[in-house]
């Protein structure tokens, strides 16, 4: 009984690094906002003002994926309260911009997970919990999960442990939010740019592909 | 339903005036419990790299990554632990065999880069090191079985009028239970001198498939049962599970297998080639190392003959130790499957210079392991009195069948197994005996086990005595003379304290017998002029390059002679050289290169 | 004995340690057993290569001697006094040699009292600490070699 | 009534996977006619990982931290189900120190209460009563912390293990046990208020959801489902294991078969835990062993052999057939879970005619736990 499965895994290494220059920190990628040429010093003040606004309010869609979703329970309700921070859950990926997903995937919520993705309106981060999504944490040998989700999914924030505390998803939000702030959290954009990579990876271990393609 | 209903709910608001539930923001890193599992912490020095760890990972998150490098009882290694795999389990912490492994209360880690999520506990520096809480080994709960099962022995005032085996033996279920215990490290393999496969015929044993057992065990190593019996074994002392509890008993799982079978020849399935067809090869003695050349070049086909001086092959095996640790039955045994492997046996035949040149010429390669047969005087005045005697000619005559007598008290000056040999023979030969030792018991070379079974029955032990002389009583005993010792530290790193005489103070002890065992050398008398002069250094001992070969193309030799450890399994592992060396000489023609 | 400059006590050493070295090389010549042949046959190595320190020394390219405070272990005083046979052992041989460098000691000890001035002194003690040396590396093989089990 | 349902068009409307309302990662397929649904299909499958076949290439000790991830919010259960089971079938049984089983009992309650907590948030949740979640997951929280204390981890425990548990009580456990207990009561009458004294919970829970009494051996409901029917069945009574023989509890029923009727058991069982969390912590023995002496876990070998256990669960009634062959690794292993009963076949019958509104209140009176459906 000592069969083991190998996973149509792609190969290890990576998402690529970003191919082109990126555009400029902050740059407004709001819904229907045109992209105008600004001056640069008025432009960057601005950007800096939205990245504030967006970092203090994470809005974070409901959905648990995983067993790591028991964490966010807490982390919602009265005794650790995430909306002093400024985070909330939102019923619907249109209103979210963060997607958490709390650990292991398997490959029929992995299809899900990309779905509501895209549905996301940009800028829009993904924070994952716990070693599943790191590596494949305890299921590294399953059939039906995937290792590492920054092959299908551009990760912003990984935080560690299996599975992470309440205070140690605080302390992931914080740092996210700090990226947020310095314009260092853009795993959507990375996401944009290398979609046909993302695509092909995701295309690799969803074999019944039916989604929509990706329009911004 | 009622208005009650309606109203009921706004009682919530009650909770506006309650204390709230929500932690303050600064207290949301609050420390994890005591006992919480977080991240690893391990405290590398004490780890042996056993990777224990590794094997109970369900998630393989541990692997074993070289940090430094291995020493005996330390394989180097030390386990790396993926985060994108660990799920908290401390299962590792439980069954670490030396409890450096713990897990710190600290669980906050967040990172961008999933590559970045691991990290060898201890050697990459986290803000964890030195935690004081968190999941640590406690006593009363162990993955591993920390006693050993007890070997039976006879009771010591029964064993010293007998010279029936003091050990028992195991019975088969004991065995396996004791097998069972075996975490497969490893760390014994490369301890061994021979690098026996010990986990594989444990893990034999403990299946219950002895044949296999015996087939790993004659992988490298011909005289099992004598090893089972009297291995000095190095294996226990680096036994990962030994670090917290009893290590395995590696020797006596030994002699259970060889113990199962009458008749070795008929469930050995030896796989070698037989490559030597045609090559001749002379043994000049038939101790461990030269029984060792001799039984694996015979499988591989060479025509081979051992020159044994004494009557019986074993060479100090059978000479030196006592029938009480190692009956004659299990050392014909091995003889008998040499015998059956091809090899032309000689006893009683002492090689002299000229038959030396001459097989030297007819041989197409010569291997000598002649051994430390004489024993160094004690060096101090009246060593020459009648009634000075050595501990390695009391044996040899015992074992020859000579009659022996020590009278009705000795001193055994020594602190080897030889010397704790001698004097429990004298024991059984019905003295009282006290052994004197220079150094303390701690540095004893003798085996601790012996050391102990020597003390049950009844030898009185004399630490930090210094020799000083031995002189001729009126009564016709012996007087000897001896002075404390005061300990000074080694002149290198590893060594051996050193014994230093306290002047002025005499000791006396009236003995029938002085027992010499202080150490021995080997002899070179029988070897032609021109080769001891070339193969032997200026310490007594002969250098051997990593083939086994000596300066002397086509000679090899092994055994104490040639290593400093001086036991039967050092010898093995010579021998098991020099096979390949020989083999590599003989086919190969080559010159090894030397070192 | 009386030495008026450094030179001509270090002149004297380097005579004292060629006489040893002649009394090995004679040994060597004289022994039949092998080890002990090869044992004077390093010793007068050894004395060849104390000579050449002390030319060292002498002639300003060395400065010093080591060799202070070695332990020691007193074996010397314990152990019989052999003398040479042509099958004279490596045991014997090394008790031999150690008590040779004793009695070097001890001269060099004795000498020290007939300094006159703190220069002389202060050689003088080094060439002893540098027989005490010798001494205890001596004891230290016998112990090593001979008393392996003791 | 059937030549209107004819006519209408019906709509089709996915339910989950990504909904706030649903239990867990499990989606629901429905369809409506008006705002009543005429069928629905659930889709499991989402968190499938395989726990079963995983266990089939892992020794006995690498499968124990396997188990508890079976189900979320109660892992203990499967840690316990497992444990005993192997130690059937190994003779270990006969070794459990008596403080290991008051110990084991302890948490298997305390796992039970916190669970308890979470669903009875879950019901006032899913009808839109804000406060009651926020406190009852306040609460529940209370009792990881004592489980943090107890067993080292928050969530998952991996606590018991063959042949008792991993660590002794700590120090003061039991005074600061009292301590939550206390508080957890002082709250609960508060939340009678808000939730079983609330005119809307009343009203959209009475009378929705009725599980025919007929169903109830028919289809194996177990759990707070069959006790709400007033079927006094529990497998703390029917078969008890560990100390709950020794316990004294009366099992929870309920007339009605609603969803209140479902609340008010789990209500009920909240006090039921608490009570019986007192009695254990008193009686268990201070002193002794808190495990046996286990074999070398990396060799463990068992004899050929099968068996089932079960155990109550929070949600109903766990089990799990387990097959040794002899060798170090188990050959098969099935884990019954009253989810699957529950969440699949049950609810699956419920649906027609339930108003969509009602459904997410169904499935959390249900207790439907995915993960542990599909394993």
């Amino acid at each position: 009984m000592d069969d083991k499965i190998v996973k149509p895994e792609p190969p290890l290494g990576g998402p690529p690094q970003g191919s082109r220059p990126h555009a400029p920190v902050g740059d407004g990628c709001f819904l229907g906002e045109e992209m105008k040429p600004q001056a640069p010093s008025y432009k960057e003040a601005l950007a800096r003002i939205k990245n504030w606004f967006r970092a203090n309010s994470l809005w974070v869609m409901a959905y648990g994926t995983g067993c790591g979703a028991i964490e966010l329970r807490p982390l919602a309700t009265a005794r650790f309260d995430m909306e002093r921070l400024g985070i909330a859950m939102r019923p619907t990926p249109r209103q979210s911009n963060v997607l958490i997903v709390s650990g292991y995937l398997a490959v029929k919520s992995l299809k899900r997970v990309i779905r509501s993705y895209e549905q996301m309106p940009s800028p829009k981060w993904i924070v994952a919990l716990g070693s599943c999504t790191i590596n494949g944490g305890m299921y590294w040998d399953s059939y039906n999960t995937i290792n590492r989700l920054d092959l299908y999914l551009p990760v912003d924030v990984y935080i560690n442990g299996c599975m992470p505390r309440p205070e140690a998803l605080v302390a992931g939000f914080q740092e996210l939010m700090r990226r947020i702030k310095k314009g260092e959290a853009d795993g959507w954009r990375h996401y944009m740019e290398n979609l046909d990579w993302y695509k092909e990876n995701q295309k690799k271990i969803i074999t019944d592909w039916d989604l929509p393609e990706y329009n911004w | 339903m009622s208005l009650k209903h309606v109203l009921q709910p706004f009682n919530a608001w009650v909770q506006a005036f309650s204390k709230p539930y929500t932690i303050p923001m600064k207290d949301t890193m609050r420390p994890g419990a005591d006992r919480y599992r977080g991240w690893h912490i391990n405290d590398v020095e004490k780890c042996v790299g056993c990777g224990t760890c590794a094997d109970i990972c369900q998630n393989a998150a541990i692997d074993m990554v070289p940090v430094k490098d291995p020493v005996k009882g330390d394989s180097g290694l030390r386990p790396k632990i993926d985060y994108g795999r660990c799920c908290w389990c401390a299962l590792c912490v439980d069954v670490c065999t030396t409890g450096s492994l713990g897990m710190s209360n600290e669980y906050t880690w967040v990172e961008k880069d999933p590559e970045k999520c691991r990290y060898t506990p201890g050697v990459d520096a986290k803000p964890w090191d030195g935690s004081e809480k968190g999941w640590r080994q406690e006593e009363g709960f162990s993955l591993i079985v920390k006693d050993r099962v007890p070997m039976p022995m006879l009771d010591p005032k029964e064993r010293i009028k007998t010279w029936a085996e003091v050990v028992v033996g195991y019975s088969v279920e004991e065995a396996r239970k004791e097998a069972a215990r075996c975490v497969s490290c490893g760390l014994c393999v490369a301890a061994c001198p021979a690098h026996m496969h010990i986990p594989d015929y444990i893990g034999a044993i403990r299946d219950g498939d002895f044949e296999k057992a015996l087939d790993f065990i004659y992988d490298n190593n011909p005289m099992p049962e004598m090893c089972g019996k009297v291995c000095t074994r190095r294996c226990e002392g680096v036994c990962s599970v030994g670090i917290q509890g009893e290590p395995l008993a590696i020797r006596w799982l030994k002699r259970f297998a060889t113990e199962q079978f009458e008749d070795f020849a008929k469930v050995l399935h030896p796989e070698v080639k037989r490559v030597g067809e045609g090559k001749k090869v002379a043994v000049v003695g038939g101790g461990p190392s030269g029984v060792t050349v001799a039984y694996y070049l015979a499988v591989r086909g060479f025509e081979v003959t051992i020159y044994e001086a004494l009557p019986q092959l074993g060479g100090a095996t059978f000479f030196g130790i006592p029938k009480y640790r190692f009956p004659m039955p299990s050392l014909e045994k091995q003889v008998d499957l040499l015998k059956k492997a091809g090899v032309k046996i000689v006893t009683d035949h002492r090689v002299e210079k000229d038959e030396f040149r001459r097989l030297l010429e007819e041989n197409d390669a010569l291997f000598f392991g002649t051994g430390l047969m004489k024993p160094y005087k004690l060096g101090v005045p009246g060593e020459d009195l009648e009634g000075v005697i050595y501990a390695l000619d009391l044996l040899r005559d015992h074992h020859v069948g000579k009659k022996v007598e020590v009278g009705e008290s000795v001193v055994v000056v020594g602190g080897g197994n030889v010397a704790i040999d001698a004097s429990r023979v004298s024991r059984r030969l019905g003295a009282e005996v006290t052994i004197a030792y220079r150094r303390r018991r701690e540095d004893m070379p003798a085996d601790d086990e012996e050391i102990e079974d020597a003390e049950a029955e009844g030898i009185e032990l004399v630490t930090q005595s210094i020799p000083l002389r031995v002189e001729k009583l009126e009564n016709g005993k012996l007087d000897f003379i001896w002075g404390p010792a005061e300990m000074v530290p080694p002149d290198r790193p590893g060594g051996r304290p050193k014994p230093k005489l306290i002047e002025g103070v005499e000791n006396h002890l009236q003995v029938d017998r002085v027992i010499v065992a202080i150490g021995q050398k080997g002899e070179f008398e029988w070897m032609p002029e021109e080769v001891a002069e070339k193969v032997v250094t200026s310490r007594g001992w002969v250098e051997v390059d990593e083939t086994g070969m000596t300066q002397w193309p086509g000679i090899f030799a092994g055994g104490d002679l040639v290593n400093s450890t001086a036991d039967a399994i050092s010898a093995i592992a010579d021998g098991l050289k020099a096979v390949e060396g020989i083999q590599q000489f003989t086919l190969e023609g080559l010159s090894v290169s030397k070192s | 004995m009386e030495f008026n400059s450094i030179q001509e006590v270090l002149d004297f050493a380097v005579r004292q340690e060629q006489k040893a070295g002649r009394f090995y090389g004679l040994m060597a010549e004289k022994s039949t057993d092998v080890v002990a042949r090869k044992f004077f046959r390093e010793m007068v190595g050894e004395e060849r290569k104390h000579e050449a320190k002390l030319k060292a020394i002498k002639s300003g390219k060395l400065s010093g001697f080591s060799g202070q405070g070695t332990p020691q272990m007193n074996l010397t005083e314990v152990l019989g006094e052999p003398v040479f046979r042509e099958d004279i052992t490596l045991q014997e041989g090394l008790i031999i040699a150690m008590r040779a460098e004793k009695d070097a000691y001890e001269m060099y000890e004795g000498l020290k009292a007939f300094a006159r001035d703190e220069e002389l002194k202060k050689i003088l003690e080094g060439l002893a600490a540098e027989e005490l040396e010798h001494k205890a590396r001596m004891e230290s093989i016998y112990d090593q070699v001979v008393q392996r089990e003791n | 009534m059937t030549e209107t349902r004819e006519r209408s068009k019906e709509v089709q409307i996915w339910f989950g996977p990504q909904h706030p309302g649903i239990t867990g990662n499990m989606s629901v397929q429905t369809w409506l006619d008006g705002d009543t649904l005429t069928r629905g299909i659930t889709h499991v499958g989402y968190l499938h990982r395989a726990f079963e076949k995983l266990m089939e290439r892992r020794l006995y000790i690498q499968s124990f931290p396997i188990v508890c991830r079976i189900c979320v919010p109660e892992p203990d259960t499967n840690e316990w189900l497992l444990a005993s089971a192997l130690e059937e079938l190994s003779g270990l049984d006969r070794e459990v120190p008596e403080k290991a089983r008051w110990i084991r009992t302890l948490v298997l309650e305390m796992s039970r209460l916190g669970a308890m907590l979470m669903v009875l948030g879950g019901h006032a949740g899913s009808m839109g009563l804000g406060p009651a979640p926020q406190w009852m997951i306040a609460l529940r929280d209370l009792v990881l912390d004592r489980f943090e204390e107890l067993t080292g981890g928050r969530v998952y425990h991996m606590y018991i293990v063959y042949g008792g548990v991993r660590r002794d009580l700590p120090e003061g456990f039991a005074e600061r046990m009292e301590q939550t207990l206390k508080t957890i009561e002082s709250k609960l009458p508060l939340i009678d208020d808000v939730i079983f004294g609330s005119a809307v919970f009343r009203k959209r829970a009475m009378g929705v959801g009725v599980v025919p009494r007929e169903w109830a051996f028919e289809m194996g409901i177990s759990g707070p489902v069959i006790r709400a029917m007033g079927i006094p069945k529990d497998v703390r009574k029917d078969e008890p294991y560990e100390k709950y023989a020794e316990l004294d509890f009366d099992v929870v029923t309920e007339e009605g078969s609603d969803i209140f009727a479902r609340a008010m058991v789990r209500r009920r069982e909240i006090q039921q835990s608490i009570d019986l969390i007192r009695q254990i912590l008193a009686r268990m023995p201070k002193e002794g062993p808190y495990c046996a002496e286990l074999p070398n876990m990396l060799e463990w070998t068992i004899p050929v052999g099968q068996t089932y256990v079960r155990a109550e669960s929070s949600r109903g009634e766990m089990g799990y057939y387990v097959v040794t062959d002899g060798s170090k690794k188990l050959r098969r292993v099935h884990v019954r879970g009253p989810s699957y009963v529950h969440g699949v076949s049950l609810l699956e019958r419920l649906i027609p005619g339930t108003n969509i509104a009602d459904l997410a209140p169904l499935m959390v009176s249900l207790q439907v736990c995915p993960p542990e459906i599909e394993r």
